[in-house]
């Protein structure tokens, strides 16, 4: 069935200052949304909102026709999120922490699936290499791995770029707008100009 | 009630050191919560006062003096 | 960088994740525990450490008089033990909060509050049972006598699943916080007070020989009523730290 | 019902409805405390045993009382307002906690002093003022924990989980406290083990915790309106307020 996230009426109050209000979204498969604004207009948080993080905002938010804190598993099932914090424990190495995550959505997965996911990020030769040794940016990728290893139908990325070197940010857009292209849909915030072969749907705060 | 059964009483037989300073904390910590209260809602006032009055410039007052400035 | 697979269409999964999902993910959870304490066991020995040098102080503070030593020794082996627990209880969650894997946990199908009795679960193992198995060896420190040692090591087994489940609490309330560690001791230290009292308890039973068994079973209700009520609690707390 | 939940949890309704509570319940508590006071102090006969030292009892249970529910009443609120979101229960709940605090300290003054002519000491582990002395630790727990987040509702949030798993905690507590007590000093004579007090003691007590409940009642009111004022200062209603104030 067709993936479709709608946000109503969507506003946010953080201490007696609305960061925004009056947000109608419709995502369907096939978009790919940017959210803008200068630093602090809440994109963040608007992107915590969608992805069912934060429970205290006004107005409604409905996956699939029901309401998303009744179809939160099913919900998370489909949902990719990847924060400011890649979400990568500096203890573990890359090869630990894909199998970690794979299993907290219930997939036991083979190293050779995880092999394959960190060297389409060009992480070969680093699998065993504990991630507190990894630069910002390799650590940044072994998080954008999941993006190929686990498929999942909606994305959203909090600034997924950051601390990306440019080969990398390329390789990045081509695998979001197949994503689209595919059906799937994509939410995320960034600072950089994209230049991505896709309909782009935009969302401006503050 | 004469002066003399006055103190008599107050010394409660020997205990009186104990029985007032026992009221006497309570009294105090009551009393004190009860001021501490009327006084922060009157600071508080005063204070909201002054932020509404930053706001919008009140119009000129007369020569009444505002009695709870 | 080939795209394998452009034209395979995204399917939304629909149907919800059953219970062998949630086994992999708590089975999981532990093992990334042990296995991250595995490369740093600093963390693991720090609290070990602390509680054999803690007991070790007792008799220069005290007296190196084992007959008076043996009267203290329950309730010293007892509140050091909960001490070096509350020791390493601000770890439990701070490292996930802090690289954005706790947002991970949060937003995966499973409930938040069975991911949370397997955090707790890996921080008892790693703390609450290396305990119980030195505690013998303090006890001897102590002039404790031998007939009570097994008692104390079964109690400290108990007791400190109890004192991970409740101190989880706190540790999930202060996670957020920036100098959160001594805002956790005040929290927890007095939801600990019956513990440490069944637990010391029973090892003084054990030692005049009087019936251990009620102490220990009223420990494990304790057990109970932590496993029952704190998940849900650490949960909750652990959403509002995220928000904090 | 919903509609009546909502209504009672609008803040200016709650303003508006405790500025009309407010001057019967101080009434009723000046009246209820002097009476009880002047009754327990001078025309309340002393006990047989203890002599006068027995008329701490008309100030240190009402406080032991207060402090209880004080405790209770704070966790019912957090779990009103992280259920429904009613703002004003959080305030309440902010409001009243230091006076819990407050009365748990009394009482534990109050015990220990009515316990220096009995034991002829300070302090005294006994069960009741133990658990007395840990329910003041939680107390300033909640309080300390409101304070510690950078945002007003996170705090208000973690205090009201904090006050809901304390208030499960203070029965087992108690609970292990007299068990602990009475397996060391099992004889001992404890305060409350009264047979059964005669009714002209007896009444000038119902009065005293009448009186400290309706001064609870009074103060909270107080102190939650100046919390809503604090926390709605930008709504239209505070303004208009403040402005026929001026």
């Amino acid at each position: 069935m067709a993936l479709c996230l709608e946000a109503r009426q969507l506003g946010c109050e953080r201490d007696d200052r609305w960061l925004f209000e009056g947000l109608d979204i419709d995502v369907k498969g096939g978009d790919i949304w940017r959210v803008d604004g200068p630093n602090g207009s809440g994109k963040t948080t608007l992107l915590k909102i969608l992805a069912g993080q934060l429970a205290d905002y006004s107005g409604t938010l409905r996956w699939q026709g029901n309401p998303l804190h009744r179809a939160r598993a099913h919900f998370a099932a489909n949902l990719l999120y990847l924060g400011h914090a890649p979400g990568v424990s500096a203890g573990l190495t890359p090869l630990e922490n894909l199998a970690w995550y794979q299993a907290l959505h219930g997939e036991r997965g083979s190293e050779a699936q995880r092999e394959a996911a960190l060297s389409t990020m060009g992480l070969e030769g680093l699998e065993d290499v504990p991630a507190g040794r990894l630069s910002a940016g390799q650590q940044r990728r072994v998080a954008l791995a999941r993006l190929s290893l686990t498929p999942r139908a909606l994305w959203i990325l909090d600034e997924p770029f950051t601390a990306i070197d440019h080969a990398g940010v390329a390789a990045l857009e081509t695998q979001i707008a197949a994503h689209a292209q595919a059906g799937g849909a994509v939410v995320m915030t960034t600072h950089h100009t994209l230049n991505i072969a896709h309909p782009l749907c935009h969302i401006a705060l503050g | 009630m004469t002066m003399a059964s006055l103190v008599e009483w107050a010394a409660m037989g020997g205990h009186g050191r104990f029985v007032w300073s026992a009221w006497g904390v309570t009294a105090v910590f009551m009393v004190g919560l009860a001021l501490h209260a009327r006084l922060e809602r009157r600071q508080l006032l005063r204070q909201l006062k002054r932020q509404a009055r930053r706001q919008t410039p009140s119009p000129p007052r007369g020569p009444s003096h505002d009695p709870d400035a | 960088m080939p795209l394998s697979e452009t034209t395979r269409r995204v399917a939304v999964i629909s149907e919800p994740a059953d219970k062998q999902h949630l086994g992999i993910a708590l089975g999981a959870t532990l093992m990334r525990d042990l296995n991250r304490m595995r490369r740093r066991p600093g963390d693991v020995l720090n609290p070990l450490v602390f509680y054999a040098l803690a007991v070790s102080l007792f008799p220069m503070g005290i007296s190196p008089e084992a007959s008076l030593l043996a009267v203290m020794a329950p309730g010293l082996l007892w509140v050091t033990a909960l001490l070096a627990a509350l020791l390493s209880l601000d770890g439990l969650f701070r490292s996930d909060f802090d690289d954005g894997s706790l947002e991970q946990m949060m937003l995966c199908p499973h409930p938040l509050t069975s991911l949370a009795v397997a955090k707790v679960a890996a921080h008892w193992l790693l703390t609450g049972l290396p305990m119980a198995l030195m505690a013998p060896v303090l006890g001897i420190l102590l002039a404790l006598p031998m007939n009570s040692i097994g008692v104390l090591m079964a109690s400290l087994v108990l007791g400190s699943a109890s004192l991970s489940l409740i101190g989880g609490i706190g540790a999930a309330l202060t996670v957020g916080l920036p100098r959160g560690s001594v805002l956790l001791s005040l929290l927890v230290l007095p939801l600990y007070i019956p513990v440490l009292i069944f637990g010391s308890g029973a090892v003084q039973a054990a030692i005049m020989g009087d019936a251990v068994l009620p102490h220990l079973a009223l420990l494990g209700a304790l057990l109970a009523a932590a496993l029952i009520f704190s998940p849900w609690a650490i949960a909750a707390s652990l959403r509002i730290s995220i928000n904090g | 019902m919903w509609g009546l939940i909502h209504k009672l949890g609008s803040p200016k309704w709650f303003y508006q409805l405790s500025a009309r509570l407010q001057p019967w319940c101080w009434g009723a508590a000046i009246l209820l405390l002097v009476t009880g006071s002047v009754w327990g102090l001078f025309f309340a006969p002393a006990d047989y045993q203890q002599g006068n030292s027995f008329r701490i009892i008309y100030v240190h249970v009402p406080a032991a009382f207060l402090a209880q529910s004080v405790f209770v009443t704070m966790a019912v609120a957090g779990l009103v307002y992280m259920v429904w979101k009613i703002k004003v229960a959080d305030m309440a709940a902010a409001a009243m906690a230091p006076l819990g605090a407050a009365m748990t300290f009394v009482a534990l003054f109050s015990g220990a002093v009515w316990g220096v002519p009995t034991w002829g000491t300070w302090w005294m582990w006994d069960a009741r003022l133990t658990s007395m002395l840990i329910l003041l630790f939680l107390y300033i727990g909640v309080i300390a924990l409101r304070g510690a987040f950078g945002r007003r509702d996170s705090g208000a949030r973690a205090a009201s989980v904090l006050a809901m798993v304390g208030v499960i905690n203070i029965p087992i507590i108690k609970y292990s406290v007299d068990w602990w007590y009475t397996l060391h000093q099992p004889a001992s004579f404890t305060l409350t083990a009264r047979p059964s007090m005669p009714l002209e003691m007896w009444l000038p007590l119902l009065i005293m915790v009448l009186g400290f409940y309706c001064f609870f009642i009074a103060l909270t009111l107080m102190r939650t309106r100046s919390e809503i004022l604090r926390r709605e200062a930008k709504a239209r209603w505070v303004q208009a307020l403040i402005e026929e104030a001026r």
